[in-house]
């Protein structure tokens, strides 16, 4: 099996988690179920980090970089989700994103 | 690659290459464990502490100025001219944003953390312009957003939270994209570094390289406000308080363009894509989709919120010509400074009255004070590019910059939308203005039952619009000076 | 140029691979968010496993180990303090359905058809002997500011966490000139007492 | 004499009377005491400078407009301008005294005297003129004062109307002058009305036109004659000034000094004379179904100054110059006549007037002398100057043309004479326009009779040696006098004067009922020697001159007044029409950019996905 | 630096209105008088001073009073000012109808501070934009004019001032950014990459290539035709003036206007001689079509103010005549086009003067009846003669009679333009017997007749006697703004009397004496646009 074949595998499994997570992300009222989604985007992220460095430039550390920064991506934004959820949960006893509309036009 | 211990040598004198950041740092940390010791009502020292740590940011990188550009920390972060704008804008901002927001802050159990949360923020807008990797990018983006995500709900009301909910998901959603555009242009390259983006991309895969483009562009372009990612800039203006909408829609934006105009003057300067017409797409897009939503608003912040994206679409004129024409660069340094003046100004009229968010509202509560609607109306004429403001300048600077690197169309796009902007400026303008005097002697005031909002006059927001007034006409006039500080030659 | 890897670990980073794709869809197909939470904590862990193909060993278990701890907290954040409690309840709450899975589909097409259109810059592999010593390298040297950056970043994450989520300060506990000795908390603890 | 004193002298000459007129304008009401006696020395004062310079013939250039030769306001006096300018001082002196008596006391006198003053000295300049600036300077403000004084009396309802048609009139004639203006420029390099002859290619043409035009405007020929039938509104010393030596004359004038030019054409001097030629006829034969007598002498003012174009487009100067000088006298005398009886009966309709010159002898044989003179009835003036004229008529058409129109003004001539002359049978209608005073002052009188002397001496004109002199002053050649055309056109005058007068004075009573009887076939017979055919057709041509000329003038006023109306709305509907809908399509744009924001993150993500996606696309497709 | 004193004087005194609250009311006013005064005296002092060359000086080469520093290295735009025979009379002309606008508002009771200082403010920026030798001064100083008008139509306009200063505001500024954008262009068109006029003017920038040369000329043409304004653009026009108040309606019309044809001469014909050349045909065009199209429209009015705002895109029509014909280098001598050109200059100066009054006249109706429509004044001559005879004297000037400044200016266009523009020379001399026409028309509409005054509403006519309920006025024309619904009508109106005559009757007389002794101004002018003259034949 050629290295190329592999990679164009690995990516398009990486391409299948950034779709599946997009559906959610636009999908998902649920605050949090959006996040899930977005952390799904950054999985696919993740994978194609790796296969980057395995398969491109593996004598560079950067796509290694790149997958330490997803990672840190990843948690400073559920993070800082989970303190805007309880920050707007208190002020309004809502957890929907559709139920926050008050300011639009 | 370099060796990994050079960097560790360097590191004491590449550390004080940073010397304004550390400042900035040092104010952030320092504020804060300050802010742990002092009571309640006595954290105006904190401010001071941050506006310091500002001023002395920005004199520091006023020292630096016109050393020769370079690179530290293995090239991953860029001193020259345009960081040396950011870096004196942003902080004096900065500065001007502290105090502006302490009006509304004084004595709030949390007022400590705003400051630092704008210092913060403010450390990662200068890192956005400064990076020269597009792995710094994404922290610096991180940086730039986070704080400003808590100080948008700072007030913790319902719209509050609501704006910081809005932020926060398109936030993180575009955060996602650029992480998603940063693997693309690493799977074409191997590398994140702007150098060697530069020798690379240009041999790589287009489909890569537009992936990669569009991702990175959307991250700046969200930091900036720009279409198609501006939907949360008119909801979190509207929805928090005026002084954190003047902080979130100046600040971040300074950087965000000057990363966007970086990354265009190298990484993607020699990419077989038309990045430049892309930008001048969203340029265009962004001015008159911001000009046309502004018209019919009667809520002040978000009539300013609109104008702002319509201002960004003004800056990535410029961002589109970088690295095309000698003009860009000056043009750049003349119009983020003019920019951040008088944005400033013009929410720190809305903040005077902060019960005020309607233009009629508004114009009630200022039409006694004389000086303030004229400030108002030096503001927002500057901000239309009326002469001899700074953001004048800034226009004149930026059409011929534009013209220069060969977008004429843009140009007259532009000069069109200044018209339209106009128009809902005058809308705020006119009600203001046209508000009667008090007769001479004072004796016939019957207007004293329709004035009830926004009775209490904020000092700071005021002193802050009467300074932003002038200082955007002084800078207009004297921007001779100051393109010749900061574009020597 | 033939790649490097076993046919098993090909076998491995394809199942893998399938396993973590099907665990993003049960995301979004389970009916509770607990449910939820696992499916995507089983699709981080066969990306790790990939990755731990990829001779990603440090990454890989990183990745395991953080995304684990995250998700274990996002089931309890969302079992103890969300609307739904027990989190086992059937719940459907989306919408725009079939535009979402449209915009999904199309971004997932035109990827895959970018993936096995774009000629791949395959060639300059030189593997390192220890990708972690890389990575470390990397970190302390060619990417420590990064690395300042993140941990600037973490600093302003927990400062603006707390003020987003805490609804009480130090001056409700300790006054509002700090001059209380003892912390006046709903529910006491802490060292000193 | 010296030179500078002459130059001074035709400087003061002009000056003179206009500071004197803008005081009193500018003095208003307060000054309506001394501006009788003022203007009346001021215009003593311009006679005896009009005999200086007349004696010196000095040139005065004051600098106007740069750059050109000619540019600047030029005046000289030759031999045409010497006669003209003591005509014009004598004729404005006269009839200062004249209005000083005529008006009424407690009317706006200053106003009317400043006018009066500025009128005469604007004419002066006409006159003298030796460029274009001063030229039009002086020709346009002679308008302008015409207005105001024949709408003096502004608060009559229509007054002011007449002005104004009178003014627009003229004024349309102007343009041509401006575009000669122009053309000389191109065609001579200069302003200089001398040199204008020279002018070459096309300009030459395009200036006689305009010169033309803007001559026939002033002088009232066809096709510009309405105007002079409202100018009767003004006051009547207005009208003795306006009509006898000034205004319409000045039109005459133009044409005579700028001979060469027309000549040189080859068609603009034909053209000015057929112009001159037809107007004699046909307003000659208007004037004869006139029963207003105001109206009368304005058209036959017309027809004479008819005459004097006739001349210049013949190149007759001598004789058209006399025309100039004897017609003024002629019509002055009349003027002054009609106004004191206006003033004296109330009325200057033609019954009303029946038997004014026996109510008033001293006037009335003034008039009747004068009357005499306009018929052409030998040995008087008009007599001996119209010959002169179509003497030297080459073309026989013209000259029977010119002929007919001699005999009709005899005609006319004739009415006035038989109707003032005849018995008064106390039963006139009297008052019937304003009250009258039943008085005609000495003065008046006297200046009647003055006008009347020499209205009867200028036919010395006749007499070669008279002509000479004239011709030597006007420095063209000697003409060698045509007695038979004398002779026929005095037996022919004094013919159809007879007739006329005859005819007139049997209509009342007899006449009509021939008309009316069945023993009509005779009658006929009479007819034809009749004045009444020419009546008839004097009545067609009065009837078109009123409705079709001035029809034409009311209809393209109608018109352009309808295009201004139209235009207006094209102006506020389409062009305006177009900003506002832009305004309009700026509005709704606006609100659908604002419909994107709708408050829906989901929809904001979805909006930014394809915001994104459109722009990949956009990125891959446009390289 | 007396020039800068000049310019900046003014607003100098508008800093101290503003600053010193004591000075409301009469006060307020006689500071603004005393500033404008001075002002006025340090122009004449410049003239006085001004020599003004022999030949053609001018434009390039022998500017007094210059100054010229540095403002904007980058782009290398200065404060650069000088006077030369284009700018002196301009200069001379906005001193004296904002000294005469002064001495009006002498009655003026509403917010005279704050008016003042407006005022003030747009007399530094008219001044400033006369002055400017640096495009992108000029257009500094350009835009200010407008911000400065805008505020004067909206807060002291009456009728539909709100709506008609936003329509006057967005037009003028879509004209002033095209001009912007043509600056621009000229810019990086020239060689040097300068927005100095002069060094620009020695150097024409485009020559090469006609296309470019021709868009420029496009944008600036459209900028400034706006302004001026020219037909079709002039629709603003008749709206701003209507509901301006009016010392306004006579700056707007005096000054403001002048800047559109100033920039005409001052920068299209010098710096785009080539494009100027190719294009002068349809300036000539466009220039005619707005003489005749002006003077017809005025002519269907039905409201004083609006006629005399048609009245000056008619005048301003002959402006752009004067300097198409200019520009047809190959069918005119030099001679012809030097003078159709000072002819132009002096139409600006005259029409300042002329129009200022007429404005400053209807604004005598305007605070004695609150409108402005013909039927509903009638015979003004008896109760108010002053009045009628001021504003019959306007009329002939405006319409050009001799002994006019007017006059010298037409006459001078007409007889310069010929040559070069037959056909379009006599139809637009035509417009002269239109103009006569409907002035005449007017003074006959308003002066004479029965006597009709509409009284206020509130009774506050001084000589409010005949108080009888009218018969129902004619519905307003479409278009027409006249707002005032007429309550009763009064047979007696306040002539025209102090602050108002020391106001209008200088300006008159100044029309008079420009007319019959044009030298002193001409020989200003005459050098100057015997260079545009030269620098267009380029």
């Amino acid at each position: 099996m050629t290295a190329e074949l592999v990679l164009q595998i690995v990516l398009t499994v990486a391409a299948g988690l950034i779709g599946v997570g997009l559906f959610g992300a636009l999908s998902q009222q649920s605050i949090v179920m959006v996040m899930m989604g977005l952390e799904l985007v950054l999985n696919g992220v993740l994978l194609a980090g790796g296969a980057a460095w395995y398969f491109i430039a593996p004598e560079l550390p950067d796509a290694q970089m790149l997958v330490v920064v997803a990672l840190v991506v990843m948690a400073v934004e559920m993070a800082m989700g989970f303190a805007v959820t309880v920050a707007i949960y208190r002020a309004r006893q809502v957890d929907m994103v559709d139920m926050a509309t008050d300011l639009r036009g | 690659m370099n060796d990994p211990m050079g960097g560790m040598t360097g590191a004491g004198e590449e550390a004080l290459a940073l010397l304004p950041e550390l400042l900035l740092l040092l104010g952030a940390g320092g504020g804060l464990l300050l802010g742990l010791w002092t009571p309640q009502h006595r954290q105006w020292r904190v401010r001071a502490v941050v506006i310091v740590a500002c001023l002395a940011s920005a004199a520091a990188a006023a020292v630096v100025f016109s050393d020769p550009p370079t690179r530290v920390f293995e090239e991953t972060w860029v001193i020259d001219g345009t960081t040396g704008i950011v870096r004196i804008v942003v902080a004096l901002s900065a500065a001007v944003a502290v105090f502006l927001a302490s009006s509304s802050l004084a004595g709030h159990p949390r007022e400590t953390e705003a400051y630092v949360l704008m210092l913060l923020g403010a450390l990662g807008t200068i890192a956005l312009a400064a990076s020269g990797d597009l792995l710094l990018l994404v922290a610096a983006y991180l940086l730039a957003s986070i704080p400003l995500y808590a100080l948008a709900g700072f007030a913790k009301d319902a719209s509050g939270t609501e704006a910081t909910l809005k932020y926060y998901l398109m936030g993180a959603f575009v955060g996602v994209l650029m992480m998603v555009g940063v693997t693309s242009l690493v799977l074409a390259t191997g590398t994140t570094g702007y150098p060697e983006l530069a020798t690379l991309l240009p041999e790589a895969p287009a489909a890569l390289l537009a992936v990669g483009v569009i991702g990175v562009l959307a991250g700046v372009g969200f930091k900036a406000g720009a279409v198609p990612v501006h939907f949360w800039v008119p909801d979190v203006t509207a929805g928090t308080t005026p002084a954190m909408a003047a902080y979130i829609t100046t600040i971040p934006k300074i950087g965000a363009v000057a990363a966007a105009f970086r990354l265009l003057a190298e990484p993607f300067g020699g990419v077989p894509l038309d990045v430049p017409l892309l930008v001048a797409v969203i340029a265009a897009l962004s001015m008159t989709l911001g000009n046309l939503a502004a018209f019919n608003q009667t809520d002040v912040s978000r009539l300013l919120a609109y104008s702002t994206v319509s201002q960004v679409g003004y800056l990535f004129m410029v961002v589109a010509v970088a690295g095309r024409t000698d003009l860009a660069l000056p043009a750049l340094a003349i119009y983020l400074a003019g920019y951040a003046i008088t944005n400033l100004g013009a929410f720190a009229a809305v903040a005077a009255f902060p019960e005020a968010r309607s233009i009629s509202d508004w114009a009630a509560a200022a039409g006694r004070n004389r000086w303030v609607v004229v400030s108002l109306v030096v503001c927002l004429l500057g901000l239309v590019g009326t002469p001899p403001t700074a953001v004048f300048v800034g226009k004149l600077a930026v059409f011929t910059a534009t013209w220069d690197g060969g977008l004429a169309w843009l140009v007259v796009l532009a000069a069109v939308n200044t018209v339209a902007s106009l128009f809902y400026y005058l809308r705020w303008i006119a009600p203001a203005a046209a508000t009667r005097d008090v007769p001479a002697g004072g004796g016939t005031d019957g207007g004293a039952s329709t004035v009830t909002v926004g009775r209490a006059v904020r000092t700071a927001p005021v002193v802050t619009l009467h300074v932003a007034a002038i200082a955007s006409v002084l800078l207009g006039a004297g921007s001779g000076l100051w393109l010749a500080v900061v574009v020597p030659g | 140029m033939l790649t490097d890897l076993s046919g098993w670990t090909i076998a491995a980073v394809v199942v893998l691979g399938v396993l973590s794709v099907a665990g993003g869809i049960a995301v979004f197909v389970v009916d509770s968010m607990a449910r939820a939470t696992f499916a995507l904590l089983a699709s981080f862990l066969a990306v790790a496993g990939v990755l731990l193909a990829f001779d990603l060993v440090y990454l890989a278990v990183v990745t395991a180990l953080m995304m684990t701890i995250e998700m274990a907290i996002m089931a309890v954040f969302m079992i103890m303090f969300m609307m739904n409690p027990a989190g086992l309840m059937p719940m459907t709450m989306v919408h725009n359905a079939r535009g979402s899975a449209l915009t999904g589909a199309v971004a997932f097409v035109v990827l895959v058809v970018g993936i096995w259109t774009v000629d791949w810059p395959i060639g300059r592999t030189e593997r390192p002997e220890d990708s972690t010593r890389q990575l470390g390298e990397a970190i302390m040297g060619s990417h420590m500011l990064v690395m300042l950056m993140i941990g600037i970043g973490l600093f302003a994450t927990i400062l603006a966490g707390t003020v987003l989520a805490t609804a009480r300060g130090r001056y409700d506990r300790f006054g509002a000139d700090l001059a209380a000795k003892r912390p006046d908390d709903p529910i006491p603890g802490g060292l000193p007492r | 004499m010296s030179g500078s004193l002459g130059t001074t002298a035709l400087g003061a000459l002009v000056l003179l009377p206009a500071v004197l007129g803008v005081l009193l304008l500018g003095t208003g009401r307060r000054a309506d005491r001394v501006a009788g006696p003022a203007a009346v020395l001021a215009t003593v004062g311009a006679l005896a400078l009009a005999a200086l310079v007349a004696g010196d013939r000095p040139r005065l250039s004051a600098p106007f407009l740069g750059i050109i030769p000619g540019g600047e306001l030029g005046a000289a006096v030759d031999g045409l301008s010497a006669v003209l300018v003591v005509l014009v001082a004598s004729v404005a002196l006269l009839t200062t005294v004249f209005a000083v008596v005529d008006l009424p006391p407690e009317a706006a006198r200053a106003r009317f005297f400043g006018y009066f003053l500025l009128f005469i000295a604007a004419m002066l300049a006409t006159v003298t003129a030796t460029t274009f600036p001063a030229l039009l300077l002086a020709w346009e403000v002679m308008g302008a004062t015409s207005y105001a004084l024949i709408g003096y009396r502004w608060q009559d309802p229509g007054k002011l109307n007449d002005g104004t048609r009178a003014f627009l009139t003229t004024r349309a004639g102007d343009l041509g002058l401006y575009v000669a203006a122009g053309a000389a420029l191109a065609g001579t390099g200069g302003l200089v009305l001398e040199d204008l002859a020279t002018a070459d290619g096309g300009w030459l043409d395009l200036a006689a036109a305009g010169v033309l035009v803007a001559a026939l405007g002033k002088s009232a020929q066809m096709p510009f004659s309405a105007w002079i039938s409202g100018a009767m509104s003004g006051p009547s010393p207005v009208s003795a000034l306006l009509h006898s030596a000034t205004m319409v004359a000045a039109g005459g004038y133009l044409l005579l000094r700028t001979q060469p030019l027309l000549a040189a054409t080859g068609w603009a001097a034909t053209a000015a004379a057929w112009a001159g030629a037809l107007t004699a006829l046909v307003l000659g034969a208007v004037a004869v179904a006139q029963r207003d007598l105001k109206q009368l002498l304005a058209a036959s003012t017309a027809a004479q100054i008819g005459f004097v174009v006739l001349a210049a487009g013949i190149g007759a100067t001598a004789g058209g110059t006399g025309q100039l000088v004897a017609h003024a006298a002629v019509k002055a005398g009349l003027f002054v006549a009609a106004g004191s009886w206006l003033t004296a009966l109330g009325t200057k309709q033609l019954p009303g007037l029946r038997g004014a010159a026996r109510r008033y002898p001293g006037i009335g044989a003034a008039a009747t002398v004068a009357a005499l003179a306009l018929a052409g009835i030998p040995p008087l003036s008009l007599w001996a100057t119209k010959e002169g004229i179509l003497a030297e008529a080459d073309s026989a058409p013209l000259r029977v043309l010119g002929l007919a129109a001699a005999v009709i003004s005899a005609v006319y001539a004739a009415k006035i004479i038989a109707v003032v002359l005849a018995a008064p049978t106390g039963d006139e209608p009297l008052d019937d326009e304003e009250p009258g005073t039943r008085r005609v002052p000495v003065p008046a009188t006297a200046t009647a009779v003055v006008f009347a002397i020499a209205a009867a001496g200028l036919g010395a004109l006749a007499v070669p040696a008279v002509a000479g002199a004239l011709e030597d002053v006007l420095g063209v050649e000697a003409q060698p006098v045509d007695l038979g055309g004398l002779l026929l056109g005095g037996v022919l005058a004094v013919a159809a004067l007879v007739v006329s007068v005859v005819v007139v004075r049997a209509r009342p009573g007899v006449v009509r009922a021939l008309e009316r009887g069945p023993l009509g076939t005779w009658v006929g017979l009479r007819r034809l020697l009749s004045p009444a055919p020419a009546m008839a057709v004097a009545r067609v041509a009065a009837a078109l001159d009123d409705r079709a000329i001035d029809g034409a003038v009311r209809g393209v006023a109608r018109a352009v007044t309808r295009a201004a109306a139209a235009s207006a709305r094209a102006d506020t509907g389409v062009i305006d029409g177009a900003v506002r809908g832009t305004a309009r399509a700026c509005r709704r744009a606006g609100a659908a950019a604002r419909r994107p924001q709708t408050g829906l993150l989901h929809q904001y993500y979805v909006q930014a996905v394809a915001g994104v996606g459109v722009l990949l696309a956009f990125l891959l497709i446009v390289r | 630096m007396l020039l800068t004193v000049v310019v900046l004087l003014p607003l100098a005194a508008a800093a101290l209105l503003l600053a010193v609250p004591a000075l409301a009311g009469r006060a307020a006013i006689w500071v603004w008088i005393a500033a404008s005064a001075a002002d006025l005296a340090l122009v004449a002092w410049m003239w006085w001073r001004y020599d003004p060359g022999r030949g053609a000086t001018g434009v390039v080469g022998n500017l007094a009073y210059e100054v010229d520093l540095q403002w904007i290295p980058t782009v290398d735009a200065g404060y650069h000012i000088g006077v030369d025979g284009l700018s002196l009379p301009l200069l001379a002309l906005t001193g004296v109808l904002f000294l005469a606008c002064a001495v009006w508002s002498l009655r003026e009771p509403d917010r005279p501070r704050t008016q003042a200082a407006l005022f003030l403010f747009l007399q530094t920026a008219c001044l400033g934009t006369f002055a400017a030798l640096d495009l992108i001064l000029f257009f500094v100083f350009f835009d200010l004019t407008i911000v400065g008008m805008y505020f004067v139509i909206a807060g002291w306009g009456h009728g539909n001032a709100r709506r008609s200063a936003l329509k006057f505001f967005l037009y003028t500024f879509l004209g002033s950014l095209a001009l912007l954008v043509g600056f621009i262009g000229l810019f990086l068109g020239s060689e040097e990459r300068t927005f100095d006029m002069v060094a620009l003017a020695e150097n024409p920038p485009l020559t090469d290539s006609p296309l470019a040369g021709g868009l420029v000329l496009l944008a600036i043409g459209l900028g400034l035709a706006v302004k001026t304004p020219l037909f079709p653009f002039h629709t603003w026009l008749p709206d701003a003036h209507t509901d301006a108040p009016a010392a306004g309606s006579a700056i707007l019309a005096g000054i403001l206007l002048k800047l559109g044809t100033y920039g005409f001469v001052r920068i299209a014909m010098p710096i785009l001689p080539d494009a100027w050349q190719r294009w002068a045909m349809v300036v000539v065009v466009v220039g005619t079509i707005s003489v005749l199209w002006g003077a017809f429209v005025a002519l269907a009015q039905t409201d004083v103010k609006r006629m005399i705002a048609y009245t000056s895109v008619n005048h301003m029509g002959y402006v752009l005549l004067g300097l198409g014909a200019a520009g047809l280098v190959g069918q005119a001598d030099e001679e012809a086009r030097t003078i159709a050109t000072v002819g132009a200059l002096y139409q600006m100066v005259s029409h300042g003067l002329l129009t200022g009054a007429l404005f400053l006249l209807s604004g005598v109706l305007w605070s004695r009846g609150q409108t402005y429509a013909f039927d509903h004044w009638g015979g003004l001559a008896r109760p108010a003669p002053v009045f009628a005879a001021l504003l019959a004297v306007a009329a002939f000037g405006s319409l050009g009679l001799p002994g006019f400044a007017s006059f010298i200016a037409e006459f001078q266009i007409f007889t310069g333009a010929l040559q070069a523009a037959p056909v379009a020379t006599v139809l637009a001399v035509t417009g002269i017997l239109v103009t006569a026409g409907l002035f005449l028309v007017a003074l006959q509409r308003l002066l004479t007749g029965p006597t009709a005054v509409p009284s206020l509403p509130d009774g506050s006519s001084p000589d409010d006697q005949a108080a009888a309920a009218a018969p129902s006025s004619s519905p307003t024309q479409d278009g027409a703004t006249a707002t005032a619904v007429r309550p009763r009508t009064a047979t007696g109106m306040r002539d025209v009397h102090g602050a108002e005559l020391a106001a209008v009757v200088p300006l008159l007389a100044l029309a008079v004496l420009l007319g019959l002794f044009p030298r002193a101004l001409l020989d200003v002018i005459e050098p100057a646009a015997a260079a545009v003259a030269q620098l267009v034949a380029r």
